[in-house]
């Protein structure tokens, strides 16, 4: 069973529908890449999965549960994770606290997944106690995932993680989610830099106008030279 | 009921279509309240709820246009008050057979020479004069302007004040006063722009209602000006009065009905002159520009527009309205009371009308401006009526009459007018008739 | 040495009174607006009422024939503090909720706190009448002179007890705020989501039991500050209202959304305010010995008539935000 | 038919305090008129309340309402003297219909050009501030510091006050303005205290501002003496106090009416559970008695003549009629006599601006309790 | 070296706080070229767009325009000179349409001055129906046409980045600052795009001044690549050159991500 299946999700903001049917289907060791046009719906379906707008048609389930319209407070104790492309860090609390308020719904002791998010960006460590306005863009993303993490969740979701990094970030940013992946977090995210993403991407899936246009392994999309005109550039 | 299920037919959320409806409600509820209360009284509310109107276009301008957080409405409205008196309240021999001009002339030299003197340590710099002690150099003008300034001014008051009672006005026409009080409120609204409009949203809105309480303060207490508490009245009319009708030989009730309805018509002249030009400039590009600028400051500039600028044109334009319709409403109500202007009633309730209206539209915001009114003044009565019933009913219930009800249940006019505020936001939370977004067709 | 004494009367102790209040009011004012984004103007009134409920509380225990040490209106304070809590709850639910939940503006917020401020107006009136209370009706005020003749004064030293316990409590309170919301868990989370609310929604924080601890939290310091406020002067249904302007001037100066703005902001417009009218003279006056004969110091000296006491305050409000144009403290706009 | 009588008042706005009590004994007024037989032939009167809200652009029309909607006969108030002002202008006086205000205080009412028809109960702020200058002289009382509330009552009251004060050889060493509604004052004290001053006056009212003042004056302790005008006075100043801590204190105060004109009206106010001496109480229960008389004397609910008839029943030479006395005055009227109503406020004799004249009494704290001293001479 | 330089920064240093994010730098634009900015997040790109385009004044230092001094000039008043920027962070007007987003910038627009929008109504509509004529166009090539009455505030990540470009195409501008317009923009039409920026320079003679992250669309349109680091120039020249300095390649470009 998929850790997380959308079957023809409808939704919008108001009554126009801006999602006409997304299928995607995502197993705990995947990496999945949404690729596609601007205004496509690609920001639009994670929203969706994350209760952050209505979802009018198709269903959305998690771990086999039907979760479509749950608001983020019940998702994230259930295993989501989501982190937006912009804002993604509270600047004006600690490195700490922000990996602190990731944790927020948890009623356990977070001490160790803490370690275990500190191991993984050592440099977020040392800054501790440090404001988060007060760091690098590559930094910011870094505690961003960070926080994502701290609920420990079974699929994190990231919108356009790379965009507006320096390409060295970019590189790091990329390896740091498939070493998440390989402690077995599924990932679901959205990528403009899409040739990139796909070459270590488990499934690509290609959004245009709400629906899905194509889907496959990320080298199959690659691969192919419908995908790669219209929607990767050539 | 009927009318509602057939308005829910109707589509409302056509803009034309929902102003249609709702304005043809504002002309039952004004026809319903002229039935009642009559044509006399009608007409005094009519007038007072189209000067009001004309205020909250001017604040439409500033914050529906603008952005501008402008609570300074009660100020510039005392000062197109105070405007008026001058240049309309008869002439002050006493003052001007005394020793008074020659006095305030010398003040007024006093000032001038403050301002030179501020201005020139303004500009200090180009004298070499930098940083810090460009600053100290600015604090003593300021101090030595004040001071000078104050030594000619505090015993010109106070032999104004002994001898003449205040300066009294010029004896022009009051049609004159408004447009100098127009003109007042502009030149103030020019200076507090400069001083302010920097600022952002709620810092702006708490500094200029810090402005506004000086500009209160001052007016209040420079009594040789504007003759302070002891109020200035009665400002004469640019129309006839009921007496002058009465005089004419026209009974009493109807010298009401005339006299009120000849002001009406002159006002309503004034306001759609005024409406038609505000509306004009807004529904083209000077409207585009001005709406990008409250979007978007920064992009705005670097898309050409002058910022600084643009903003102070708004806050001039709409303080105008404000200060004519200040003026307005003092010689329509024949009294300059500093005493009586209030935050709340003169600043609060002007925001309320133009947010429940529907900021960033005219016609909404002359519908909120009438309606607010209608419901101020109605909820007098209607305050009355429930609690009066709401105290005979507890006391046959045996739990006694609510003490002192007369008053207590006027006071609930305030009640009802927030209820009435609350809910009309809660179904209409972008106001009556919201801003219409311009889209192609 | 009289002197000094009439300083210390009049400006540390005067000034010190009216900042605490000032500060009382001005932190539940910021507190709302780091949260939701919106001036509340109906905190005055909120105040107004939390006092109202302790007058009304005070009184049933004097009913009782209960008698303290501390004046009652003072030990129900906890009472009082839930029960405006509650209705501070109330309050969000009937009227701000509903906007926020169709996404009106702070500027709609704000013009409907008018609305709710004219409302609770009417309705204390409605109940309590329009008369002066006191809470010292069946006590007499406690009065602390501290002789000064020992150090060469003539005078006593003032101050009475509401404003002892004022000034702890205003102490005690900014204390308690701040390691709420440095240490808890939801002190943090209100923290954040005054930082991000997007963010925080997203993180899982339950935002809505973070709006609601925000009004409970900021309904109890009203009625603290109310009460303390009515303990040293009286009640009146207009208690609070005609102070919310310098009020919102010290949330304003301290930067929106700063607990410690506040706070400093709530000192500033007392002491602006104090300083400005205090007459120099009194303090100078020993100096009129050393200027040479046939000249003597004004009378008066104070920097403006009483008239103008607030429009100093003001003056100094905008001079601070034109240096700083989002106060003293960074603060966050609307 | 009922005859309609206009109750124009400031109950909200900044005076909301006390404009409660005021329209209470206009009320109590009417409710004499109505349980002694009613008027003109048993009619019953009829209070048609409307607030002016202290402020000119909500008297006129609350004004107009009772003139042109309501067609009341007479208007009692306004209280303000701004909405006073402008509901004279506005409504009454276009519209002929008498008004009388219990409390717009200023001198500049005086003035108004008003056909005859705009009357007040409450004594010009001109004379009682000059009789209390002459009082304190008298008392070998030299130098004063005082505060003033900053409206036209009690800026009136202190610029009086100040004027003769300092004419008699006194010396003002501070004269400083209170705003209304503050909590606290503690400023305006110190900046008196400073200089000098150990008596202080305060003209505000008990209730508001002058209240406040006097209890933080009081807990500072920083005057020895203190004067109050007719805003201060009332059993309310000692039933909030401390009396001891005010012994000595002085008020000045309309004179009553020669006998017991207000013990009567204290007696029929507190039967009727209310507070005989809220501030301006006694004006308010004489405003609409007044009014009612005149209507009763002029003998029918139009307006034409009402003016005339005041002026009748309030001046002497006549009977004396004291408060709550409306069936004898009823039958006087009736058989032809003349009649002169003293009420609980003073003599109320009008002059020809409309004001009352008459004297000013003064009260001493003394031994925890008020004591009239009579007359200033 | 300047003699055609249409952009001349001179010895520009800004600090924030304690962080000094441009440190005394000094670069040049050649007219006429298409000269790229690149250099790791927070080497001070930004700002120096910022105080070069009047955004941000410099605590020193010089910023000449067209070989006059603009150093402190408002932006405004350098639009009007023919400088004309995007944002990095995209600066739409939300509360407006798409299409009125391009409509409000064209300057000098006779109906933005009060007294022409009241007297003369005839004129200023004529030049209304140019602007809107001229913004469809650019609607229509960014591919925005079925979105061109949304708000710009409910509008894609990537479709705000769009709007910002086409605010370049509305008027005729000397100098164009491009401030990683490509970032959250799909790669195809990417291409469309460096096409057009390509014709612009070479047909209508416009200067690009472009900082960028995607190497590849520097790689195609720029020369010369300007590199800063730490708020200072640290090199300058043709792609091929920065690519094969090894201190640059270390610090900025990494290695590359392994596939999975
Ligand atoms: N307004 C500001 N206040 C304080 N610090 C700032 C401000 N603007 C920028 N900075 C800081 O200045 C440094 C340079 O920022 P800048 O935005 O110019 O970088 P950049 O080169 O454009 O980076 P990127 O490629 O990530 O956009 C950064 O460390 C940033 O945090
Ligand atoms: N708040 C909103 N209200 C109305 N429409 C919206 C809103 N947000 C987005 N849309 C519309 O939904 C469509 C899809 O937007 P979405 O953000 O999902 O695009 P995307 O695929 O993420 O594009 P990009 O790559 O540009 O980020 C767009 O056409 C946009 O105009
Ligand atoms: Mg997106
Ligand atoms: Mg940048």
């Amino acid at each position: 069973m998929a850790l997380i299946e959308l079957k023809h999700v409808v939704g919008g903001y108001s009554s126009v529908p801006i999602l006409n049917g997304v299928d995607i289907a995502i197993e705990q060791s995947d990496i999945g890449v949404i690729v596609g046009p601007n205004g496509a719906g690609k920001s639009t379906t994670l929203k969706a999965i994350f209760g952050l707008l209505k979802v009018t048609g198709g269903t959305i389930e998690f771990g086999g549960e039907n979760i479509a319209n749950s608001l983020p407070d019940k998702l994230v104790p259930k295993g989501l994770s989501f982190v937006p492309q912009e804002k993604n860090v509270f600047t004006s609390l600690s490195v700490e606290e922000n990996l602190e308020m990731g944790a927020f719904t948890r009623k356990d002791d977070y001490a160790q997944t803490m370690a275990w998010v500190y191991e993984m960006f050592p440099v977020l460590a040392e800054k501790r106690r440090q404001p988060a306005g007060e760091l690098s863009g590559g930094q910011r993303q870094m505690v961003a995932m960070g926080r994502a993490l701290m609920s420990k969740p079974s699929l994190l979701m990231l919108d356009e993680p790379s965009a507006g990094l320096s390409p060295r970030y970019v590189i790091e940013i990329f390896e740091t989610i498939v070493r998440v992946n390989k402690e077995g977090v599924g990932i679901l995210m959205v990528e403009q830099n899409a040739r990139q993403a796909l070459a270590f991407a488990s499934k690509g899936f290609v959004l245009a106008s709400g629906r899905n246009r194509f889907t496959g392994t990320g080298a199959e999309l690659i691969a192919d030279p419908e995908v790669a005109k219209s929607f990767l550039g050539g | 009921m009927s009318g509602e299920a057939q308005a829910k037919r109707i589509d409302l959320a056509n803009p034309t279509v929902r102003a249609i409806v709702l304005f043809s409600a504002m002309f039952v509820l004004i026809l319903a309240v002229g039935f009642v209360q009559g044509a006399a009284n009608s007409g005094l509310l009519l007038t007072q709820a189209l000067a009001y109107a004309l205020i909250a276009l001017g604040l439409n301008i500033q914050w529906g246009y603008g952005g501008l957080f402008n609570f300074a409405v009660m100020g510039f409205m005392m000062v197109g008050g105070a405007s008026v008196v001058f240049v309309s309240f008869p002439v002050n021999a006493l003052f001007w057979d005394s020793e008074g001009p020659v006095m305030l002339g010398r003040a007024l030299l006093a000032f001038l020479a403050g301002v030179l003197l501020v201005w020139g340590a303004r500009h200090s710099h180009r004298l070499g004069v930098r940083g810090g002690w460009k600053t100290a150099l600015l604090v003593l003008a300021w101090f030595i302007a004040y001071v000078v300034y104050r030594s000619q001014i505090d015993p010109a008051a106070a032999y104004i004040e002994s001898t003449a009672g205040f300066v009294g006005g010029l004896g022009l026409n009051p049609i004159l006063g408004w447009l100098f009080g127009g003109l007042v409120a502009a030149v103030i609204a020019y200076i507090v722009g400069r001083i302010s409009l920097g600022l952002r949203t709620d810092y702006l809105a708490i500094a200029t209602i810090g402005i506004s309480e000086i500009i209160r303060a001052l007016l209040k207490n420079m009594d040789w000006l504007t003759r302070g508490t002891m109020t200035a009245s009665p400002m004469p009319w640019p129309v006839n009065l009921p007496q002058d009708y009465q005089a004419q030989g026209i009974p009493i009730s109807e010298s009401f009905v005339y006299a009120r309805f000849g002001f009406f018509a002159l006002l309503l002249a004034i306001f759609i002159v005024v409406f038609f030009f505000v509306q004009r400039a807004y529904g083209g590009p000077w409207g585009r520009m001005m709406r990008a600028i409250r979007d978007n400051h920064i992009a705005a500039g670097s898309m050409g527009k002058n910022v600084t600028g643009r903003q102070l044109e708004l806050f001039v334009f709409g303080s105008v309205l404000i200060g004519m319709g200040g003026a307005i409403l003092v010689t329509f109500n024949q009294i300059f009371d500093p005493a009586g202007y209030q935050p709340i009633n003169h600043t609060f309730m002007i925001w309320v009308m133009v947010i429940v209206g529907g900021a960033g539209n005219n016609w909404g915001v002359l519908l909120g401006a009438v309606l607010i009114y209608i419901v101020w003044i109605i909820s007098d009565p209607l305050a009355q009526a429930i609690f009066l019933n709401l105290s005979s009913w507890s006391q046959s219930l045996g739990w006694g009459a609510i003490p002192e009800i007369d008053s207590r249940a006027l006071q609930m006019r305030v009640f009802v007018l927030g209820i009435i505020i609350t809910v009309a936001l809660r179904y209409a939370p972008r106001g009556l008739l919201p801003e219409v977004v311009k889209r192609e067709v | 040495m009289d002197e000094l004494v009439f300083f210390i009367n009049r400006v540390l102790i005067s000034g010190t009174v009216l900042g605490s209040i000032y500060a009382l009011g001005a932190i539940g004012v910021t507190l709302i607006f780091g949260i939701l984004r919106f001036a509340h103007f109906a905190h005055g009134d909120m105040m107004t009422m939390g006092a109202f409920i302790a007058f009304l509380l005070a009184s049933v225990c004097t009913a009782l024939g209960i008698v303290t040490p501390i004046p009652s209106g003072f030990l129900v304070l906890p009472v009082a503090m839930a029960i405006t809590a509650v209705i501070a709850l109330g309050l969000d639910k009937g009227f701000y909720a509903p906007l926020r939940k169709r996404g009106a503006k702070p500027v709609t917020l704000l013009i409907a706190s008018i609305g709710v401020t004219l409302i609770l107006q009417g309705l204390l009136r409605l109940i309590f009448g329009s008369g002066t209370r006191s809470f010292y009706q069946s006590e007499p005020k406690e009065i602390f002179r501290i002789d000064m003749s020992a150090l060469g004064g003539s005078r006593p030293i003032t101050i009475t007890e509401p404003q002892v316990l004022m000034i702890v409590v205003t102490a005690l309170l900014v204390l308690g705020l701040h390691f709420f919301l440095t240490r808890s868990r939801l002190g943090k989370a209100m923290r954040a989501m005054a930082d991000n609310a997007d963010l925080a929604q997203v993180s899982g924080i339950n935002t809505a039991l973070v709006v609601r601890v925000t009004w409970i939290v900021a309904g109890a310091l009203a009625c603290v500050a109310g009460t303390m406020l009515a303990l040293d002067v009286a009640l009146m249904p207009d208690l609070a209202f005609n102070i919310i302007l310098p009020i919102f001037a010290a949330a304003i100066v301290g930067g929106l959304g700063h607990v410690y703005g506040a706070i400093v902001g709530g000192f500033l417009i007392a002491f602006a305010e104090t300083l400005s009218v205090f007459n120099w003279t009194s303090v100078l006056r020993p100096l009129n010995d050393l200027l040479p004969e046939g000249m003597a110091l004004p009378a008066n000296l104070a920097l403006v008539p009483t008239e103008y006491k607030l429009t100093v305050a003001f003056v100094i409000l905008v001079i601070t935000l034109l240096a700083r144009p989002t106060g003293i403290f960074k603060g966050a706009s609307s | 038919d009922d005859v309609k009588l206009g109750f124009l008042a400031d109950v909200t706005g900044p005076i909301a305090g006390f404009a409660g009590g005021m329209v209470s004994a206009g009320n109590l007024a009417v409710d004499h008129v109505n349980a002694q037989g009613g008027i003109l032939g048993g009619n019953k009167l009829v209070s048609i309340v409307a607030d002016g809200a202290c402020s000119a652009d909500t008297a006129g029309p609350a004004a107009d309402r009772l003139v042109n909607t309501e067609n009341v006969t007479s208007i009692f108030g306004d209280y303000c003297t701004g909405s006073t002002l402008a509901a004279a202008n506005t409504a009454a006086i276009p519209g002929n219909v008498v008004m009388i205000s219990p409390s717009a205080s200023a001198p500049t009412v005086t003035g108004l050009d008003d056909n005859d028809l705009v009357y007040r109960t409450v004594v010009s702020d001109a004379f009682q501030g000059a009789k209390a200058a002459e009082l304190l002289l008298s008392q070998g009382i030299n130098e004063v510091g005082v505060t003033y509330v900053n409206n036209d009552y009690g800026k009136g009251l202190a610029d009086q006050f100040v004027a003769s004060f300092t004419a008699g050889g006194g010396t003002v060493a501070a004269n400083v303005a209170h705003e209304d509604g503050k909590a606290d004052y503690r400023p305006e004290i110190g900046q008196i205290e400073s200089s000098g001053a150990t008596t202080l006056v305060i003209y505000g009212y008990e209730n508001a501002g002058g209240g406040a003042i006097l209890n933080q004056a009081l807990e500072a302790g920083s005057f020895d003496l203190f004067v109050g005008g007719d805003g201060m006075a009332g059993e309310a100043l000692l039933a909030s106090r401390d009396a001891a801590s005010l012994e000595g204190l002085i008020l000045t105060q309309a004179a009553a009416a020669a006998g017991d004109a207000y013990d009567i009206y204290a007696k029929l106010a507190t039967d009727a559970g209310l507070v005989p001496d809220t501030t301006y109480g006694p004006q308010s229960y004489d405003a609409a008695f007044l009014l009612a008389l005149a209507i009763e004397k002029n003998g029918s609910a139009e307006r034409q003549g009402v003016s005339a008839a005041l002026r009748e029943v309030a001046s002497a030479p006549g009977e004396i009629i004291l408060p709550g006395e409306w069936t004898k005055a009823v039958e006087l009227i009736k058989a032809g006599t003349d009649i002169d109503y003293r009420g609980a406020s003073g003599d109320v004799e009008f002059d020809a601006a409309g004001d009352v004249a008459g004297g000013i009494d003064y009260f001493v704290v003394e031994g925890g309790t008020i004591v009239n001293k009579g007359q200033i001479p | 070296m300047s003699f055609d330089a249409v952009i001349d920064v001179r010895n520009v240093s800004k600090r924030f706080g304690g962080l000094t994010a441009v440190n005394n730098c000094s670069l040049s634009v050649q007219r006429g070229s298409i000269t790229g900015l690149i250099g790791p997040n927070g080497a001070g790109k930004s700002t120096l767009f910022n105080i070069v385009a009047g955004n941000i004044v410099p605590d020193s230092g010089q910023v000449l325009f067209d070989g006059q001094d603009v150093t402190g000039l408002a932006p405004h008043q350098l639009f009007r000179q023919g400088m004309l920027r995007t944002f990095q962070i995209a600066h739409e007007f939300s509360n407006m349409t798409a299409l009125e987003n391009l409509m409000m910038v064209p300057g000098d627009q006779p109906g933005e001055s009060l007294v022409d929008s009241w007297l003369r109504p005839r004129l200023v509509k004529a030049r209304e129906t140019e602007v809107r004529k001229k913004a469809l166009d650019v609607i229509d090539f960014l591919k925005l046409g079925h979105v061109r009455n949304e708000l710009a505030g409910n509008l894609s990540g990537g479709q705000k980045k769009l709007l910002e470009l086409g605010r370049t195409m509305m008027v005729d501008a000397k100098v164009v600052l491009l401030d990683e317009v490509a970032a959250g923009v799909n790669k195809t039409l990417l291409h469309d795009l460096a096409a057009n920026i390509e014709r612009m320079n070479k047909e209508l003679g416009y200067t690009f001044f472009v900082i960028e992250h995607d190497m590849d669309l520097i790689g195609r349109l720029c020369d010369p690549v300007i590199v800063m680091a730490q708020g200072e120039k640290i090199a300058e020249g043709p792609m091929s050159e920065i690519r094969a300095n090894a201190a640059i390649v270390e610090a900025y470009f990494g290695s590359p991500v392994e596939a999975d």
